[in-house]
Parts: C-alpha cells; structure tokens; sequence
C-alpha cells in the first residue's frame, strides 16, 4: 500500500508553494516533525490555518514560509507571545505577513462546515465583538424561521490538513484518542491529508466502536514518527515538555538566534531526532 | 494565617462559584479558582475546559488545556467543534471566566491589540481565542484579573469580546438573553455590576486595602456602592487548600 | 440523588399533556419499555419527533396519545407500513393526525442544531425534492459567501425526549455504545430528558474517553429497565427480536385485535415484563 | 447451475461494484448486492449503512441498519448528523444505492404517497428517509427494483427524490455536480442513463428475457440501446457466494 510512506516522501508529494495549509493540534498531537520537514523543503506563500498556532507557525513564519495566517489564539501557551510571529506582523521580518483573524467558535464550526461540504458555517456569535468589523469574511444572516440574526463565515477547506495521531493500524486506518480536537474536520475539510502516527499497530480490533477513526482512503500518507508531536503532547506516550516552551521564549526573542538555533535543531536534523528528544523527556521525569 | 494578595485574589474568586454551576474554565487564575472551589465548597461543581474535557477533576492545575490529565479525570472529553456548539453555544455553561490585558467598567475585553489600530497596532496580542462567544453564551461572566491603572482603562483599544458595551445597553440591544460580566474579582478588591448602569461598583474590599489604592489602580472613575464590606480574609481551610494544590502542582510539574 | 426515580415517577413529572415528545433510537436501543409507560399514564395531544417512528410510535398512535408526528421515514423495518398510523392519518382513527414530513438529512441536522441552540439547521438538501413544496417549514437560504442555495429547517427543540442507553453509573452520568443514532443531540435538544438504561454499574473509569456519555446534569431522570428497548436491539445485551416485528403487522392490522394487545401487554403490565422479554429472546437463539 | 431471477439481478446489481467505491447501502437487495461483491470481486469496497456504521463487512445480512455485526465489523461507527454532514454530505459516498415503490425513465423515485395528492393519497407509504439527499450527494446512484408496470411509471406520484427531474435537465438548472441515476438493475434487465437525454435505456438483457417483457413491464416507453448485449448468467463463483451468504443470513435469523 502506498499510503505508508516517508515523512520527505509525504510532504513532497502533498504540500506544494502556495498551498492552504492546516496543522492541526489543539494543544494536543501537534504535528511538529512535520512541521519542520515543511520547513527543510523550504515550501513557500503558504497559507496557514490554525486555531491555536504555537511553536511550530512561529517557527515556519520565522523561516519565511508563510504569506498568510488564519487564526483564533496565536500565543505560546502559559509563556508569552510568538515572537517571530509578531516580527513578521509588526516589522515585516522576514517578509510582510498578513491574516486574518477569528474566534475559536468561529474556526471550529468553519472546520466542521469544510467536513461537511458546505460553503459557510452558521453560528451565534460575534455578537457585539469587534472582529466583525474588521474581518470581511465575517458576515450575517437571517434565520428563515425567527428572523435570529446568525453570524456566517466560509467554511475551511484547506489543500492539505497535516496531524499527528496515536495509532495506524496495517491498513493506513488511524486512531486519534483522548483530547480530540479539531483533527477529525481537518482531516475531512481538506482535499488531500498527511497524518504522522506514534506507532503501527495490527489492528483495531480491541478499540471502542465510537472512537474517533479515520479510515484509510480519507488519507494520502501515513508515516511512523515517534516522538512527532514534541514538545506537545502525545496522550499514551508523552507529556508536553514545558521546559521546551518557556526555553523557546528566549530562542525566539532575536532573529540570529532564532536561526542558529532552526539551522542546527532543524535544517541539520529529521524526523528520527523527535523519538530521542521524548525519551529525554520521559527519563528526566 | 499570613497570605498574599494573589491568594486573596483566587480564594474572593473561587467563593463565587457554586456548587451547582457549569464553568467553562481558562488557564491561569481561573483555573485555580474553580478548582479551590472545588475543593472546598463546591465538590460537585463541573469544569469544562475549552479542549472538550468536561467534568474534570485534575489533581494539579493543568500546564495547558491540553493536559492529559484533564481527559483522564473527567465524566467525557468531546471534539471541539462539539464543545462550541453543544455545549457552550448550547447554553449549558452558567459561568464563563475571562481574564484580559484591558478592561473598561463596562466589562469590555481586550485580548487583540494594544495602541495603534487594528491593523497596524503597537503590540500584537495572541487575539481572543473563545472569549467572543463564551462573552455571550455563558449564563454570566466572571472576570478575575489583577488590578492597575494600565489594565484598567477607560477605553479598551479593542472590543475583543463584549461586556455590557461602550453605554451599558448594548447586549439588549442585540438581543443577548445571558448576563454578561457580573463580577470582577481583583488583588485589592471585589466589584459587581450595578443593576442599572451595568458598570463595576465596588462591593467589597480585601483585607488592608484602602479606597485610594483602588482608585489609583483604576484608570476609570471608580464607584464603590453604598454598603461596601470588607471581604473575609482566606480561611485557614482555604488557605490549606490552595497552597496544597499549588504545591501538588509545582511538584508535578518540577524541571518543566 | 433524586436523578434515579422509579418509570412511573420519570414520566410522570416530565411529559405532560400537548408536549413536544421526541423518543429517539436509529433502530437500535428504541425506548419501548418509557413508550408503554405514556401510554399508561394516557398522555393526550403529544407531537412525537422521531427520524425512523416504528411500532412505539404506531401503538402511541393507535392508542390515542398523539395530535402530530414530525419524521423522515415511518414503517416497521423490513415487515411493511405501520398500520396503526396509516389508519390515523388516512382514516383518521382514533382521531386526526396531523404530519410534518422531512429527510433524514434534515431530521439529523435539526437535532444537531437543536443540540447546538440554534433556531435551524442550514445544509445542502431537499434539491429537487417535491417535499419541499408542501412542507412549509423547508424553506432556503443564501450562503453569504457563494450565493449557494442552502436548505433551512427549524431546530428541533423537544419540549422532554426519551432514550433507551446501555449503562448508567452511580452518579447517573449514562453511557451510549455502538450505534449512537442521534440519541445524544436529542437529549441536549430538548429541556427535559428521560434515560432507561440496562445497568448501573460502580464507575465509568473503564470507558473509552471519547465515548458518547451523558454527564448527569443534562438529564432529569435516569430509570434502571432491563430489557427496556425490546423488540429493538440493546448492543452488549440483546439482538433484535425480529420475530415480533413481523408478528405486529398481523395484530396491528386490525383495531380490535390492536387494542386487546395493548390491554394485555401494555395496559396491564409493567416495565419488569421487559426483562423476561429479553430473557425469553436469548433463550430461543 | 440454474439460477432464479433475484439472483441474476442481485449479482448483475453487484457487478457494477467496482473495490474502491465507498457506498451508502440499503437494507434489502442493496445490501445483498453490495455484500456480495465486497465476497468476490471488490474485497476492499467500503460499505457504509446510514446507521453510522462505516467500512462493515457483515458475515450476514442485516436485519436492519441498526444489527450489532454492523458496527462490531465496522472501521468506525458515528453518530448519525456526522454521518448525514460529514459523510453523505460531505461528498465522500461514491455510490449511493436506491429503490422505489415508483420510478420514471429519469430515475426520478417515488416512497411517499401512492394516489390521490399528497395531503390525501390513498396509500402513505413510509417516506423518503435518507433518499433526498442520498440522490444529489452521492457520486452516482445505482437503482435496483423488480421490473413491473405498476412500479416502472410514466408519471409518479410524488418527487421524494431527484433523478434527472420531469426532463433530464433539472440537476443542471439547480447546480446539482453529481451525476445522479446512472444505472438500473432489475429481474429482467440492465438499463443506464443515456448521456444525452438522460433518460433508461436498456443495454443489458438477462438470459432467457425478451424484449417484449420488458416493455410489458414498463409503464413508460421503454427505449434500447443501439447495442443490447446479454447479461453474463452468474457464474459458479458468484452463485455459490450468493448462497452461501444466503444460508448463513438464513441459518443466523432461524426462528425470527
């Protein structure tokens, strides 16, 4: 089966310049590995799409990978800001960035909207906010029924959705567990998805029938990379390595840094570091 | 028992939540409070953090919303899109907390941008995340934040997420059915919000604090009500609680 | 914990005379044993929702119970039409029924949007359908971004709706396996919410994270009543019995024959037979 | 081997199958003719029941879409809204399987009233349950139904769903981008959708069939292809998977 692939065989093949892309990841199995092989394969003009962008769009805005980012909460969480994130918005470093920002509530119905093959989402909400006024792409409605005035936005639906779950089964059918988040739309929203997986298992004989499963043919590759959401979390086999969040605070905080920093972690590395660097994790605790 | 103002702060807080209500709690101040009170007066309170965990009963205070312990402890954990559109959209939620690097006396939030404009501010901020909608859906809002003069303004540079709007008539005007900010709890100070005019009145003040420190770590004209009383200080159940917790939590979470 | 009360206590102090009545079930888990017990306490004038109304809903109808049925699809499964509501609505006995008719796609979405507080459902349907033409509560809106026509329904909102689950734990929090149906939308639909359930067990420690439970607070009543969901299915408990779906065809078809069944089997018993139904079932296989 | 009509038209309806469609199937012939290709020549071929149950493979035929084998065999199972959104709506069934009590020559399908108007018919029929939305979402939908008069009409009674509309063109004047009605299997024949008028032809005829009987059992006029060829017989490979997925369907439903 040529779903099971290599993480560079993965990328090449599925994120092109230009692309819409979405990493998913609500604090949860962010796809990191990932992340940076889009960084090694230098793609361009991308598009980036996240709730809760961290660590890893800093680190792709800060290698010039990015024209634009669609958002809800762009922070490092429980530490500060994302420094390269706001040196390419305020200071055009390393080239101007645009986005385009909105709610939580509105990001997650627009990912349930895309899975479901809609143009736009309806909700309540916006009510009052000042998004609205600055954001074209927030709009209203009528209900056709009480005259309720419903906030609308497009639906996401990104070229490729990349996420990293806990479990593949042999045929390429993928376990997501625990704090679910928004990977499962993701996945379905996008046109084509990459998912990195802590390990491959037989088969999911011994998994509850409701659990969240994506099935094979919802997927373009699928790739083994222990450790591939560091230093978030991985429910079943790491914690977050928070140490590595407060330390990225400083790495981030200039520019040579940042880059000596992404040569050596990143440029000269690949996706075999990201088990080592869980398993330092486990043994310091 | 000695305690600092932050313990005052989040022991004032955590009094407020009962036993019967739903909270869609954030990391930080709001999650020590809801879980002090729910180790104290209110141990069937349910807290809902914004990952889908609902029910939850971690033993230390989560490092983010997407602590493994927070799904190990609770009754389920639901996708997000689930969590905004059942159960916060859904209006199961009695209290929403919110925290801000600007507010005004009117409960308006800012979370987006400080100084400039909109779209060439001077500081960026991370934005609003869930606060628009949780603003508005939740029964009410409770809002813990540290007080100065800085973060207290008279005009917020951004509305990230409505309080009661920039005349206090703003949510009926949109037709909002829930309360919106109803209390503000500070380090020197308790307010609420006048039935009338909506903005925060002072109704109760911490232990040694004076009305000119309130007034001066207060960047808009503060009110204090008629009958103001001074808050308890933190019990030594509470403080016991509390600094257990915390303990529990910086153990946990050593080296990180 | 007033949440766990006996059957009788559960409908009496939750559906009441004119309400709007869903007892959900997509085939599996249906809630006979709290349908018998309505028609016991004689409940008049109910608007009963339901996507797949089956034999609850035809003895509900034939007995009396029912001023309107909202549903997608009305027949007894593989057996034929449900003879008590055809006499209902073509014959008006016992009295006129009233119909609201819509798809399934449009039943599931008013749930969902019932679940999610909203006043309607918006998604890609009814093109070309000819019930859109006589149900005036199928109307269509513009998506604000693309101009698509999009259908309208009103959100379901019962005013109690009843569900069939597997297990409860000690604090009344309830748990639903395998084909989950649209049982959970249903009860975060509606303001009052009734659950039968096979079990009570300890805890919920050895369930999946993910799997569809009820937290305790979302529901008034929680009634321990083995075999409830007989002749349907209850997963990890009993099967179908298929026996009696074909078997009520016969005694639905006539409304003598009809009514000395009820009086038998449904006026002159109780929730306890449905153990011994259940029983009787498995014996067989 | 002999062989009776029904399985001439199960497995000509299962031929059709190819093994990488995702199909939305039926309970009654779908069922049997999406299960036996998924036994012979399309082992890989997702079924999916509007139950929830996603990627089955049932060892027998269900009784209905709510059996336990269907989820315990089954990728995944979801709740229903997700899969009216997520799966049916969102594009992802490539084949969507449909029977009527009526159909015309477009395929246009009819189970909701039979005579007399809508708000009086003289038969209700159950409705259209999944059926609306199953036409125009679908990839392409694929009709299997006993040939008669009585069912094979010029007029029906009421559109529960679309096929090509009262004149081939309906799907293209709403924006419809699936394909709709593309192939009928019957106990007599194979029809398909000519690409112009949209309208059955027949392009198949079972062994022993005549065209004559066909067209008695046609309510519409009925046309045939310029090309008609003979439906293979099944073979002994299909016949004995046909049967022996019959008997152990029959042997697990003994006594219901």
């Amino acid at each position: 089966m040529t779903l099971f692939v290599s993480l560079k065989e993965a990328i090449a093949a599925n994120v092109f310049d230009g692309d819409v892309v979405a990493l998913e990841g609500f604090t949860h199995l962010i796809p990191y590995a990932a992340g940076h092989e889009i960084i090694r394969q230098q793609r361009k003009d991308l598009t980036l799409i996240r709730m809760t962008p961290d660590l890893i769009y800093d680190q792709l805005i800060g290698m010039g990978c990015v024209k634009k980012m669609i958002f809800s909460w762009g922070g490092n969480p429980g530490v500060g800001s994302l420094r390269r994130f706001r040196d390419a918005y305020e200071k055009s470093w390393p080239h101007k960035l645009e986005i385009e920002e909105h709610s939580h509530a509105a990001m997650a119905n627009a990912y349930e909207a895309g899975a479901a093959g809609l143009p736009c989402a309806v909700f309540r909400g916006y009510l009052g906010a000042g998004l609205a006024e600055v954001n074209p792409n927030i709009r209203f409605i009528e209900c056709p029924f009480t005259g309720e005035r419903l906030a609308s936005v497009p639906s996401i639906r990104p070229d490729v959705t990349v996420i990293h779950a806990q479990k593949a089964n042999r045929k390429g059918d993928v376990l997501i567990e625990g704090i679910v988040g928004v990977q499962k739309e993701a996945v379905l929203a996008a046109k084509r998805a990459i998912v990195t997986v802590e390990e491959i298992v037989d088969n999911f004989d011994d998994v509850h029938p409701n659990a969240c499963v994506l099935p094979n043919w919802t997927l373009k590759a699928v790739v083994q990379v222990p450790g591939g959401a560091h230093p978030s979390y991985a429910k079943g086999y790491y914690e977050r390595d928070n140490a590595f969040y407060k330390a990225w605070d400083p790495i981030a905080s200039e520019r040579e840094g940042f880059q000596a920093w992404m040569q050596e972690n990143v440029l000269n590395a690949g996706p075999e570091v990201f088990a080592s660097r869980v398993a330092f994790t486990q043994a310091q605790k | 028992m000695n305690y600092t103002a932050t313990e005052m702060m989040t022991v004032a807080a955590a009094r407020a939540i009962r036993n019967d209500d739903v909270c869609f709690v954030g990391i930080g101040m709001p999650s020590a409070a809801c879980n002090l009170a729910r180790l104290t007066h209110a141990p069937d309170v349910t807290l809902i953090y914004e990952s889908g965990t609902i029910g939850t009963k971690p033993d230390v205070l989560p490092l983010s919303i997407g602590d493994g312990e927070l799904c190990d402890t609770a009754v389920t954990t639901v996708a997000v899109p689930e969590m905004f559109r059942y159960w916060l959209q859904g209006g199961r939620i009695s209290v929403g907390f919110l925290g801000a690097a600007q507010l005004d006396k009117f409960g308006n939030l800012n979370t987006t941008v400080v100084g400039g404009d909109y779209n060439n501010p001077k500081v960026r901020l991370p934005g609003g995340g869930g606060a628009p909608e949780i603003a508005t859906s939740c029964g009410e809002i409770f809002i813990v934040m540290k007080q100065s003069s800085r973060g207290f303004v008279d005009n917020i540079d951004f509305m990230t997420s409505l309080g009661h709007g920039k005349t206090g008539t703003e949510r009926e005007a949109l037709g909002i059915k829930t309360r919106g900010p109803s209390r503000l709890t500070t380090d020197l100070c308790i307010m609420e919000t006048d039935p009338e005019s909506k903005e925060f009145i002072v109704t109760s003040i911490h232990p040694g604090v004076t009305r000119k420190q309130i007034a001066e770590n207060t960047g808009w004209a503060i009110r204090f009500a008629d009958q103001v009383v001074e808050t308890p200080a933190p019990n030594d159940t509470e403080l016991a609680a509390l600094r257990a917790l915390n303990e529990r939590t910086a153990r946990a979470h050593a080296g990180q």
